[in-house]
């Protein structure tokens, strides 16, 4: 019986694991500090992952089909420029769709790099950070932009709104990753990302069109990370050049500590948002408690390792790993 | 197989040729743009150029064996930052006071030994839980750097120990005392991946690790002596960096970790694993250094110089699918 | 003959200060017909900006600028252009007490005393709300490691107890001169602490990131002090929400230095340390003042 | 009498969900070819790998000699004398032959390094008795698969071992190379090292085993002398009934050309290829390693871009650019390379099996999970396919069933033309006879087949018409009725039909 049951847990563990690890945190930091679990405390650190969190569905496109997005975090500084700018210079309901159309360039232009010319996808990815940076720095001329009358535009509603009590980017949030989370769960779409990602070679010879699927998961990624700048900008209707900046590197933890692999065909978008609540709560959590910065890297860096051993532990039912 | 490594190095990837490409560009273009009244291509400039490679060129080094093994190290830059830091503040320290200038060697020493064992920290975690090393890496570059932190909060870590800069400084036989261990460095991975069984393995390893495992090769350690290969590595660039220099700062060597990847990627070291050598890694280094200083002699503004970089990485990785394509009669996967 | 001056900045692009910064300098130097230059960037990184200095020394220019990422580290470089008789000039953020025998001159604002003023200006708020005795204050600092970052947080931290000695820091966190990154400490802040009475941040970005939690969380009665008077500070000032900050021109930083480098080179005595004068700006006084380009 | 060199006692060994291993205990004497045999999943490769050290059993007992031993890892096994060589490849493609040959024991000199005079020497020693056409130097991954069996073969000669494992060695084989494979069975059990051989292949089987072991859903069955038993009762003890294994004689009523080809030329790997496939036939292509089949299949599945010639589909030119526009018109492939080409390993047995037809198998925007699990049943039950459900892992399945996945994820999309590379490598006796019914079956249905095979028996037993090829020509047609296995080995070492061929019967 008792053996049953441990095999019963470890099946729930195994399929889990991450779940557990969120519990498992949630709890000690409601113990450290009771405002953590306070509603304007997890609508705050909602909102905010929000941003993280959008693109981190879309990145998870990206990785489960076998490559890696390195450049959404500049990408997201691109949006953000673009849509201040133009917002107040052709209004923003035509700013709007404009920034997605450029932005979306962009991920056309990486899709079509990785997807039909085949680069590497790191590499590609590392070299459009560096030039969208480029691209953001010449098309602002470094400089800030910021909307000139920030009371008076309907502009704010993505960043600053709520709708039935939930801030808007929440509900933003929710509604990309359960419209994404079904895209990928049970579209024909979806099954080919697993597909592509799992083994490209074997997708090819079953008539999948890799090339495609690859380009439109970044069409997806860039997709989110446009709404992510819209959210962005309109939060704090003002932006600098680097709003961005180091974004890509928290977005693959997220990612990544969701449980997707690196090497392509596994991750789900749930886990993904479970990744990036972890992060968030965390950051927010170690900031309620006063930990000093540095603190915070040592005990992100702890607890990054951990839930992750932990999930992958769980699924081979073993503490350590078997590596010779 | 040995005898044509050179040859072979030499041959593969694209980034010789794009070598080529730059310094027949910046030298044309320096004529016409450059202020300085020296061409690009002068002696004095390269040699300069050569000692400029050598802090990311050094963990390059590393970075290669670790890639081939398979692995990645996203945590270099912090390790150097945390070597510099060693190094620097260890000569402060009221037990080596009685040393002079003895203390060099004995903090040289120090620094490096925990550049290893933060290196070979890695290592173990990868091994023992089996999380894959970009996670453990990425989360020990975020951790490494809050230990750079907690050592002297935001200020930068200082000592200026002239003894130890002229020693940096120095010249031999016309190359700078940074240059060497580039050099040495070079030579000596080249030694140990191309001609050792651990070097071998580590390809084996990485382009099959099933295959590695059915044959015997005991994985674990063996990637972990590569990651304190790096770690050390690592510690050697900011050593030889640092002596010059004389301060760190806490932010010191972030983003080091792309600049390498990046080198080491256009050198023609698979991601995946299993393929690259560290004369392809040299190439890779010399051409993101030639083209710092390229755009910096033809005065191209920040925001030029990032579109460039990132333009150009990929230029050459078009350029080296281009050459590497093996016709009309290949496969359409 | 023309003089050829080399410049080597700390970080352009990061903030709009240091892009208005590069962009006056060329500006300036070519409205001088005596004056051709060349402009480096060292994106934050100080072997690069080491190899920078190297490289105008190998290209021989007759005075070297430069915005040091670390003000010990670039000593030795220093060094070597002063053994090639070139003069350097150093500014934005000094170097170390040891580099100063091998520089001619330092140009550029005071840090510490901007903290301290921000700290002055925060107490006499105060001070006219009658709170000096019990209010709370919640610091933002800059990027860590930034000598900017450090000087000015240090200028605050020594300065506001000598003022007000009532008034306590009750934490501190950086906003690594993003102001996103500042609203989200900010919105931390607001949850953990039901009393916060000022907000002093490194800089105007972080000051306003701050400000925008605050607005979003109702909290309206807090008193914001920034630094480095951006455009929008500067409006966040005129609208009545932020109440002081320092002013500090980008421009007058580049000409400053740009003169010092032609004065030099001229043959002029100029003294070592050049401080050019960053007043306080309140919601008071801003009039005095015009909008910040930047 | 005597000893035994290796001894296995009531072995189990569970995987979660599976009881792969069931009480299973066999010994092998020295100098012994011993034949270890059973359906797909039967567990084989499974009490290979306990022994090989890869598995550590979850009980039960080895012994070597007298002594009990524990194999820990891979490496203990061989310095104890044991050789395992892989079913599936277990190489590093980026290295070379000698490197693989000895991967993991590299000899060394001073300063760790590679004695590679050493190595190469051994090697191309090693390589000079297996008479292949490389040497040591050559990358592996350049190599045809067949080659790189050859490879992993080698390494059963590197050590003075006292058992050789071999699982599957001529899964990928062709016959020439199997002459040599069997010199060097030969070779190993004069000098007294016991050799264990897991097959499929009957002909084999009796041809170089003493004794044959057999294994059924993981029990032991029962061990018989080679000398004392024919193929039928070995057949029936592992599954349990009688097969045919008769020369295909019937010919089913042809239709009208399904597909033709004039003239196909593909760069070097093959040129001026031509031959049509009508509905009802099955067309076989018989030929040597490096012989250009495949390449012709792939350029048929808008794989390769062909350099010159045309396709005609129902007597249309067709250009096929992509897989998926082959499909689009009725062509299905079942590839060689299941693992590299037929399979998405971490996916699971349903969703591979309807990945071609994702697409059409849409309700509203989603996938109709529920007709993907009727496809997936009615063809685990057709190709037996031994699976807990579809819920499990194709990577976790044996080698055998992974390939009734790919055969039943082809047949499940209904082509007018089906290719099949190599379809029952790696296959059970009886499903390989299932599948040649099938094959059959199909064809009177009206389906055109092409099978590509390396397995004489296999392409006489389904096809109506022989297509031999040679070094990227095809040399002569058979009808099934005029085919005898000279001639067919004459064309296919390029001896054409006009010189004459001693008949032996
Ligand atoms: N790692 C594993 N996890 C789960 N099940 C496994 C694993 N390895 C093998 N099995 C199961 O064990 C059983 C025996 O597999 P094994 O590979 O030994 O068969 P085999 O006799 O070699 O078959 P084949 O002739 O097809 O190669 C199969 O049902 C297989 O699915
Ligand atoms: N002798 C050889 N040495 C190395 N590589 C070879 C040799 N012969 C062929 N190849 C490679 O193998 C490929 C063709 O081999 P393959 O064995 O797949 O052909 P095939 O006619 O389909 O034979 P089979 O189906 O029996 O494998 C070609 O791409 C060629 O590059
Ligand atoms: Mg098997
Ligand atoms: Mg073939």
């Amino acid at each position: 019986m008792a053996a049953m049951n441990r095999k019963d847990l470890g099946e729930f563990l195994a399929k889990q694991g991450i779940l557990v690890a969120f519990a498992v945190f949630m709890i000690a930091f409601t113990m450290a500090n009771q405002k953590f679990i306070s509603i304007d405390n997890v609508f705050s650190v909602v909102r905010s992952s929000a941003i993280l969190g959008i693109m981190a569905v879309g990145v998870t496109f990206v990785v489960i089909s076998g490559n890696l997005d390195l450049s959404v975090g500049s990408m997201m500084s691109f949006s953000t420029i673009v849509v201040l700018d133009l917002h107040d210079k052709v209004g923003p309901a035509l700013a709007i769709p404009l920034m997605f159309l450029m932005t979306l360039c962009l991920g056309a232009f990486i899709g079509f790099l990785v997807g039909y010319l085949r680069l590497n996808s790191l590499i590609v990815t590392l070299g459009m950070l560096s030039a969208i940076h480029g691209l953001t720095l010449t098309y602002s001329g470094g400089q800030n932009m910021d909307i000139a009358d920030k009371e008076g535009t309907w502009f704010s509603v993505f960043g600053q709104g709520t709708a039935l009590g939930i801030p808007v980017p929440i509900l933003m949030f929710l509604a990309v990753a359960a419209f994404l989370g079904l895209v990928l769960a049970r579209t024909p779409f979806g099954r080919k990302v697993y597909a592509v990602g799992g083994n490209g070679t074997a997708a090819t010879f079953s008539g999948i069109r890799r090339a495609r699927t690859v380009f439109t998961c970044y069409l997806i990624s860039s997709g989110c990370v446009a709404t992510a700048g819209l959210i962005q900008a309109s939060r704090s209707l003002g932006s600098q050049n680097t709003v961005g900046q180091g974004l890509e590197l928290e977005v693959l933890a997220a990612v990544i500590l969701g449980g997707a692999s690196l090497l392509g065909g596994s991750g789900t978008i749930f886990k993904t948002v479970i990744g990036v609540l972890i992060l968030g709560f965390i950051q927010n959590g170690l900031l309620l408690m006063g930990l000093q910065f540095y603190v915070q890297f040592v005990v992100t860096w702890i607890i990054i390792i951990l839930a992750v051993w932990l999930d992958i532990a769980a699924k081979r039912g073993k503490l350590w790993s078997s590596i010779a | 197989m040995q005898k044509s490594t050179v040859s072979k190095a030499l041959k593969s990837g694209a980034i010789w040729g794009f070598i080529l490409l730059e310094l027949i560009f910046f030298s044309i273009a320096g004529e016409h743009l450059s202020l300085s009244d020296t061409a690009f291509m002068d002696g004095e400039n390269m040699l300069l150029l050569l000692k400029q490679s050598a802090p990311i060129g050094i963990i390059a080094m590393g970075m290669t064996i670790v890639m081939v093994n398979g692995n990645i190290d996203l945590s270099v830059g912090a390790t150097f930052a945390i070597a510099a830091i060693v190094l620097l503040d260890s000569m402060t320290w009221p037990i080596f006071a009685g040393l002079g200038d003895g203390v060099i060697p004995v903090a040289w020493l120090l620094a490096l030994t925990v550049g290893t064992l933060l290196g070979a920290l890695n290592g173990l975690i990868v091994w023992k839980t089996g999380v894959d090393a970009f996670i453990v890496t990425l989360g020990s570059m975020l951790g490494y750097r809050g230990i750079v932190f907690m050592f002297n909060g935001e200020n930068p870590t200082s000592h200026l120990n002239w003894t130890l800069v002229d020693f940096a400084e120095a010249e031999f036989l016309g190359f700078a005392t940074a240059t060497w261990f580039l050099l040495g460095v070079t030579l000596v991975m080249w030694f140990v991946m191309a001609r050792t069984v651990h070097g071998r393995n580590a390809y084996a390893i990485g382009d099959n690790r099933e295959a590695a495992v059915n044959a015997g090769i005991r994985v674990g350690p063996h990637m972990m002596i590569n990651f304190a290969i790096i770690g050390f590595l690592a510690a050697l660039s900011a050593v030889v960096f640092y002596s010059e220099a004389g301060s760190v700062n806490p932010n010191d060597g972030q983003l080091y970790e792309l600049w390498v990847i990046t080198a080491v990627v256009l050198g023609g070291t698979k991601i995946t694993g299993g393929a690259g050598n560290v004369i392809g890694t040299f190439g890779g280094v010399i051409a993101i250094q030639l083209l710092r200083k390229g755009l910096g002699h033809i005065g191209a503004d920040t925001s030029t110089v990032n579109l460039a970089v990132g333009l150009i990485l990929i230029a050459v990785l078009f350029l080296d699918k281009q050459l590497n394509l093996k016709g009309k009669e290949e496969l359409k996967v | 003959e023309t003089m050829k001056i080399g410049i080597t900045q700390n970080n352009v692009g990061v903030d709009s200060y240091q892009t208005t910064y590069e962009k006056a300098f060329i500006e300036a130097a070519e409205a001088n017909e005596n004056v051709e230059a060349v402009v480096l960037d060292a994106g934050g990184d100080v072997a690069r900006q080491i190899a920078q200095i190297e490289d105008l020394i190998q290209q021989d220019v007759d005075a070297i600028i430069i915005w040091p990422t670390n003000g010990e580290a670039v000593i030795p470089a220093v060094r070597k252009a002063f053994q090639a008789d070139i003069p350097v000039i150093v500014t934005n953020s000094n170097i170390a007490e040891q580099g100063f025998d091998f520089v001619k001159s330092f140009s550029g604002p005071d840090n510490i005393t901007q903290g301290a003023r921000s700290a002055e200006i925060m107490c006499d708020k105060f001070k006219e709300m009658g709170i000096e005795t019990e209010a709370q204050v919640v610091h933002i600092t800059g990027q860590p490691g930034y000598t900017t970052a450090i000087e000015r947080a240090k200028g605050f931290e020594d300065r506001l107890p000598e003022v007000c000695p009532d008034v306590t820091i009750v934490d501190t966190q950086p906003g690594d001169w993003n102001r996103e990154k500042s609203q989200q400490v900010m919105e931390a802040f607001l949850v953990k602490y039901d009393d916060i009475d000022g907000v002093y941040a490194g800089d105007d970005n972080m000051g306003v990131g701050a400000l925008n939690a605050a607005k979003a969380a109702g909290r309206d009665d807090i008193i914001f002090v920034g630094a480095t008077n951006f455009a929008v500070g500067y409006e966040s000032m005129a609208a009545g929400d932020y109440w002081g900050s320092i002013y500090q021109s980008p421009v007058d930083d580049a000409k400053a230095a740009l003169n010092t480098a032609v004065d030099v080179l001229s043959g002029e005595d100029v003294p070592f340390l050049n401080y050019f004068d960053t007043p306080k700006i309140t919601q008071d006084n801003m009039d005095e003042f015009s909008k910040p380009v930047f | 009498m005597t000893d035994p060199v290796l001894r296995l006692e009531n072995i189990v060994k569970t995987f979660p969900g599976v009881r792969a291993l069931d009480g299973v205990s066999f010994s092998v004497m020295p100098g012994e070819v011993h034949a270890l045999m059973g359906e797909n999943g039967a567990g084989k490769s499974t009490l290979m790998k306990v022994l090989g050290g890869i598995h550590q059993p979850t009980e039960g007992a080895i012994y070597i000699g007298d002594d009990r031993v524990t194999m820990a890892g891979p490496l203990e096994a061989k310095a104890k004398g044991i050789v395992f060589i892989h079913q599936e490849l277990s190489l590093a493609e980026e290295l070379s032959v000698a490197e693989n040959i000895y991967l993991g024991e590299l000899p060394r000199k001073r300063f760790g390094r590679v004695d590679w005079a050493t190595l190469t020497e051994r090697t191309n020693a090693i390589l000079g008795k297996l008479n292949v056409g490389f040497d040591a130097r050559t990358r592996v991954g350049d190599l045809s698969i067949a080659n790189q069996q050859m490879v992993e073969i080698a390494r059963a000669l590197t050590v003075d071992a006292k058992a050789v494992i071999f699982d599957e060695p001529t899964a990928s084989l062709t016959d020439a190379e199997k002459v040599v494979l069997f010199d060097v069975i030969a070779d190993l059990k004069a000098g007294g090292v016991g050799i264990i051989y897991i097959s499929h292949r009957m002909e084999e089987i009796f041809r170089i085993t003493d004794r044959i072991s057999i294994l059924r859903d993981g029990q032991y069955q029962g061990t018989v002398n080679t000398a004392e038993t024919d193929e039928e009762s070995v057949t029936q003890m592992m599954i349990g009934r009688q097969l045919d294994l008769s020369r295909n004689a019937s010919h089913h009523q042809l239709g009208e050309v399904a597909i033709e080809v004039r003239g196909l030329s593909c760069g070097k790997l093959y040129t001026d290829i031509s031959f049509d496939i009508r509905r009802g036939e099955v067309v076989g292509f018989y030929g040597l390693v490096g012989a250009g089949r495949t390449e012709i299949a792939e350029t048929l599945f808008g794989l390769r871009r062909p350099s010159a010639g045309q396709i005609l589909l129902g007597g249309v030119e067709t250009q096929i650019h992509s897989p998926d526009e082959a499909i689009a018109h009725g062509i299905s492939l079942v590839p060689e390379d299941r693992k590299g080409q037929g399979l998405v390993l971490g996916m699971n047995c349903r969703d591979n099996m309807t990945l071609p037809q994702v697409d059409r198998l849409a309700s509203g925007p989603f996938v109709a999970e529920g007709e993907e699990i009727k496809i997936f049943d009615k063809y685990r039950d057709q190709l037996d396919i031994r699976t807990p459900g579809w819920r499990q892992k194709v990577g976790n399945l044996s080698g055998g069933n992974q390939q009734k996945i790919v055969i039943g994820k082809w047949l499940s999309m209904h082509p007018d033309v089906l290719i099949v590379d190599e379809p029952t490598r790696g296959i059970d006796v009886g499903s390989k006879s299932e599948i040649h019914k099938l094959l059959r079956e199909l064809a009177a249905q009206g389906y055109a087949v092409m099978v590509i095979s390396s397995e004489m028996p296999e392409v006489l037993h389904v096809s109506d018409r022989i297509i031999a090829m040679y070094s990227g020509r095809i040399i002569r047609t058979f009808r099934s009725e005029d085919v005898t296995e000279d001639s067919l080995i004459q064309a296919i070492s390029g001896i054409g039909p006009g010189a004459q061929a001693t008949e032996v019967a």
